[in-house]
């Protein structure tokens, strides 16, 4: 990755990109998309939650990918191992980020929608145990400082983290529950409601590239810093 | 040949020392009985429900008991710094790995027999499935033993190791606790509509891609 | 093994913790037939370094080669080749001596052979003591049994992080007349020591570090231990 | 004065040592979580019943969350022999109990508050008579605190500190879990018929006769 | 506190482990002004002596006695006037060294003096590191913040087990002086060391163990020192 210029020219470019896709969604949501019958302007919960939820996923995934490259390549490289580190954190946090959003407003909509803010339901369950998973992930990291041990203990866990999901995924599905699979069972009819719904997620999906680049571009700084606090260390003491 | 009388070197060890000491047995088992005792008392106001909630207190207890006498089997690779003789060792990590986790999966098995025993008793539970019952408990054992494996041995040296290590792996095992539940539920016989075929062929699955990935991690993991 | 022709040897080795430097460029060269006294005050970086060549700890510049017969070994042919003494012993407290030394002849790959336990046992001073668990070992007994998993461990090379520690003075003795010996029979041993006279009854070459640097690469014997040690007068205490 | 001093420096240093490391407290609550998970995927069947189970649920994870700090208050003290720093110190030995009491008491109580709004939550649980709640739940951390205390520093050194404890102290607590238990009951609106009036003054009555047994007890017991 | 006079009594101690003794009948007198080395091979029952006199371990016979210009202490007044420094060095090591000091001074019974603090971590050596964790300090550090505890504490008695153990040349013959002003300015100080050359340096008695029993009871400097090392030798390394 570019850490130079070019890295933060992208993420000007891609933060403007996230901007205006984000207004573009926000109009649809609230001026394009009609009122929902039963649940009313709660349903806009709609757009931000599954948005959120979508790009939880797309970050773990990536999260997972760059931990087994950091593996792979600690031995060899050790650029290719710190650039794959710097991507690993900051799809971990953006991720938890994101499953903070579902977190919040999933409980938010069910005390509305189903009369309770929480009940132990096969999806709600998959959502908690991803989302603690990449808690545990950055608890590690936090605990092993700059530890290159602790660093590939988090690594096998974001990859564990992969069979872990699926395995949690079947295991929910196999009991049912209640929470809506309205888009993937071809729900959504309104055009409105779709427009608003793809607008969302892909505004969600540019915030979440911005926000991964720019923290993967800090890490990469904060590690050069070390560097040369190392070389300073290195040279003067 | 040589792998072997080093695995069995590890696992003998193990063994002797806790024949000695008999620490981790008896802790497991004492913390599980207290567990259910605990929970009897908590959960006793209606007995006839016993079904019910039976097999979920089977399950918390086998993974709580599980992870302590995992935390206590590495105490003592982490006593004087032992581990490390192990890994300075021309030992192979896959050898270190898979005598750690048969170990573990030894101690958990001795412990969840007085256990269970407890449980059906205290509970009035009939065993009606002995099968389905046993096998979800052997499949789910080995889960617990991997998982825990790698990651105990992992965060030997972590500072938070008692926090991280639940941390880390109860994620990674609420689906075996779910199937675990499930196939025991049918196995005592409660009324509820499950195919324990299937929950059992989900645990395979999950042991078999797990024992791989772990055993793999382990060697990638430790020996930077 | 007799007869083989080991080199260790240190390039350029940086250890760090957090932004300071542990060891800074740390190089050195040593061969079968050397013993080596690493030396230099308290928090100096010895054990540090001691660890980075047993592979206890992974250098985080520079690397470690480890020669044998002029090729370059690797992987579990190394761990073969060295055996480490550190401060906190490598040695399990609820076995006997006799199990200890048995268990880990069998995990150096060798079959354990009672006679040859019986007899490192004598040499260690602990054969009356064999069948007690190390947990109730005096400081200077676990000691002795610790230096009993190098006797049977058939590595070429021996690294000692204060070897005389808890050693009574017959002990001591012996101690430095064996790894004289290990030496002379082909071993490349190296070891840390606060003792002038430690160093000049067997160290066959000095090396002193200061603050994570070498600072000195000298001979051993009387003289060189004397350089050495005047290298380090002086400061607080 | 020398005592109060003493008493406020073993008490600041381990309120420094976990600010430094955040170890104890997060383990307790990390592990309460998932305590409460874990039970409520075992639970799971019965939403419904949440009222019923809840309060056992609450003062099972008090129980556990508190011997686990327990323990690793104590390891603490244990790493390079430190209790001994204390005991071989002229600092009195009441002194030295309540200073450590104390201390668990603070930790109990911070990890509690977490926890229980995760258990209102989760099972979504309405506290209809908060002064009865707040109250069981003081007390009763108190009771934990001063039983834990006392066998966590006479087991320190012992070999199977972490079965020992539980096994000790378990059951002189059963009774203060089953009056929180009750207390609890009612403090949610579960339809139970007790007096929370009666069992709340039976914990302040455990609290005060264990307050002076234990502080009398723990001077002779390890100073021998 | 100066000025007094101290006077610690061991009368025929016995300690047991199961079935085998490991202090059998010892007995010794020791005051003010005395530095007694407790000398004996390994296994002796060094340790477990100096543990008994620092009231670490309860005598299974026999009686130790402390009294204090003349008058027998008990309790609080014996704890006040014993400090230790024994294997497992008795400091916190997630603390500081200058926390851990503040915090012994205060546990002695004084109100922690910042200015003192400092003056005894510029004589242990470790002014540069008095704000860095224990934890993080290599062996020969640790020693030295241990011995910290002992210079804020007051006590007129000390007991240290073998207490140059990890320390460098300077901080060695730094501590070897130290303990001999100590002594000279009125205290009693009781220490276990295996090197002749200490023991000659500042030992004004000797005291030889073997299997837990004294077998020799003599003078001290270089001549007492010569004696007791003689009746050690011989016999197993
Ligand atoms: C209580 C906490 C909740 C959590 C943790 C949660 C979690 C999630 C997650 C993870 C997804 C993405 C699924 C995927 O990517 O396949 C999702 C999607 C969705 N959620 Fe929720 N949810 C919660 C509550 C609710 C409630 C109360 C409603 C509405 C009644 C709701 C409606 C939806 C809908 C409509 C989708 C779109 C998914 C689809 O159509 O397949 N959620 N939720
Ligand atoms: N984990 C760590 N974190 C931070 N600093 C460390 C760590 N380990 C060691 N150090 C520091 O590195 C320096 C060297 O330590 P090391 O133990 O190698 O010294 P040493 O030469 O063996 O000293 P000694 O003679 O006292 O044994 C010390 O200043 C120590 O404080
Ligand atoms: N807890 C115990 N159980 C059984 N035996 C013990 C125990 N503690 C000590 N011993 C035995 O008592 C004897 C004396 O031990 P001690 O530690 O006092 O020796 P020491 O003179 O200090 O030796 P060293 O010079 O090695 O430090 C040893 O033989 C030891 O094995
Ligand atoms: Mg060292
Ligand atoms: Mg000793």
């Amino acid at each position: 990755m570019a850490t130079g210029n070019l890295g933060i020219r992208i993420g000007i470019v891609l933060a403007a990109l996230a901007a205006a896709a984000v207004l573009v969604a926000l109009y649809l949501v609230f001026f394009v998309a009609p009122l929902e019958a039963t649940m009313g302007i709660v349903q806009k919960i709609f757009y931000f939650h599954v948005g959120s939820a979508i790009n939880m996923t797309v970050a773990f995934g990536v999260c997972a990918l760059a931990g087994a490259t950091y593996l792979v390549s600690r031995p060899m490289s050790a650029r290719v191992a710190s650039i794959a580190d710097a991507v690993g954190i900051a799809t971990a946090e953006v991720g938890v980020m994101l499953g903070a959003i579902v977190m919040v407003t999933g409980p938010l909509w069910a005390k509305v929608a189903w009369g309770t803010y929480w009940t132990w339901e096969p999806r709600l369950t998959l959502s908690l145990m991803v989302f603690l998973l990449f808690i545990a992930y950055l608890a590690l990291r936090a605990y092993a400082g700059t530890d290159r041990f602790g660093r590939g203990v988090a690594a096998g866990l974001s990859i564990l983290g992969l069979p872990g999901i699926y395995f949690i995924r079947v295991a929910v599905e196999r009991w049912g529950g209640a929470h809506p699979q309205v888009v993937y069972k071809g729900g959504l009819t309104h055009p409105g409601m779709r427009q608003a719904f793809f607008a969302s997620v892909i505004a969600m999906l540019l915030v979440t590239a911005t926000l991964v680049l720019l923290r993967a571009l800090i890490e990469r700084r904060r590690q050069q810093v070390d560097a040369l606090f190392l070389e300073i260390d290195r040279t003067t003491g | 040949m040589q792998a072997w009388r080093q695995f069995v070197a590890i696992v003998r060890k193990d063994l002797v020392v806790e024949f000695r000491t008999r620490e981790i047995l008896l802790t497991m088992a004492l913390f599980s009985m207290l567990l259910v005792i605990v929970f009897a008392f908590a959960f006793l106001s209606d007995p006839t429900r016993a079904r019910d909630y039976g097999p979920g207190i089977i399950w918390v207890t086998v993974l709580f008991a599980s992870t302590i006498g995992q935390n206590r089997l590495f105490d003592r690779e982490r006593e004087n710094g032992c581990l490390w003789s192990l890994l300075l060792s021309p030992t192979g990590a896959g050898t270190i790995f898979l005598a750690k986790a048969t170990t573990q999966f030894l101690f958990t098995v001795l412990m969840e027999l007085p256990t269970l025993l407890l449980i059906l008793v205290f509970f009035d539970l009939a065993v009606v499935r002995p099968g389905a019952f046993v096998g979800a408990l052997l499949l789910g054992t080995i889960a617990l033993s991997l998982v825990g494996t790698l990651f105990s041995a992992m965060l030997m040296n972590a500072r938070m190791k008692e926090v991280l290590l639940p941390l880390v792996t109860y994620p990674l095992l609420v689906p075996v606790v779910i199937a675990g539940v499930k196939v025991t539920s049918v196995a005592v016989g409660a009324p509820v509509a499950e195919d324990p075929e299937l929950w059992l062929r989900f645990l395979l699955g999950f042991d078999m891609i797990f024992a791989v990935a772990t055993w793999f991690l382990f060697g990638r993991m430790i020996r930077a | 093994m007799p007869g083989r022709t080991v080199e260790l040897r240190a390039e350029r080795v940086v250890r760090v913790a957090g932004r300071r430097h542990i060891l800074r460029d740390v190089s050195l060269a040593a061969a079968s037939g050397d013993l080596v006294a690493v030396l230099g005050r308290n928090g100096a970086g010895k054990t540090t370094l001691l660890s980075v060549l047993a592979g206890r700890q992974v250098p985080d510049g520079g690397r470690v080669v480890l020669t044998i017969d002029g090729r370059i070994a690797s992987g579990t042919a190394v761990r073969a080749a060295t055996a480490m003494l550190p401060h906190d012993l490598l040695i399990y407290p609820d076995l006997t001596a006799r199990e200890n030394l048995a268990f880990f002849m069998t995990l150096a790959g060798q079959a354990p052979d009672a006679g040859q336990i019986a007899s490192v046992l004598d040499r260690i001073g602990l054969a009356r003591d064999a069948d007690r668990v190390v947990r109730q070992f005096s400081r200077g007994m676990q000691q002795r049994a610790a230096l009993g998993r190098l006797l049977v461990s058939g590595a070429d090379v021996w690294i000692l992080d204060e070897p005389t520690t808890g050693l009574d003075e017959v002990g001591r003795r012996w101690l430095l007349g064996l790894l004289s010996d290990q030496v002379r029979s082909g071993r490349l041993v190296l070891m840390s020591s606060h003792h002038p006279s430690e160093v000049a009854s067997c160290a066959t070459r000095t090396l002193v570090l200061e603050s994570g640097r070498v600072v000195l690469d000298g001979p051993g014997g009387a003289d060189g231990a004397a350089a050495a040690f005047t290298r380090m007068d002086g400061g607080a205490p």
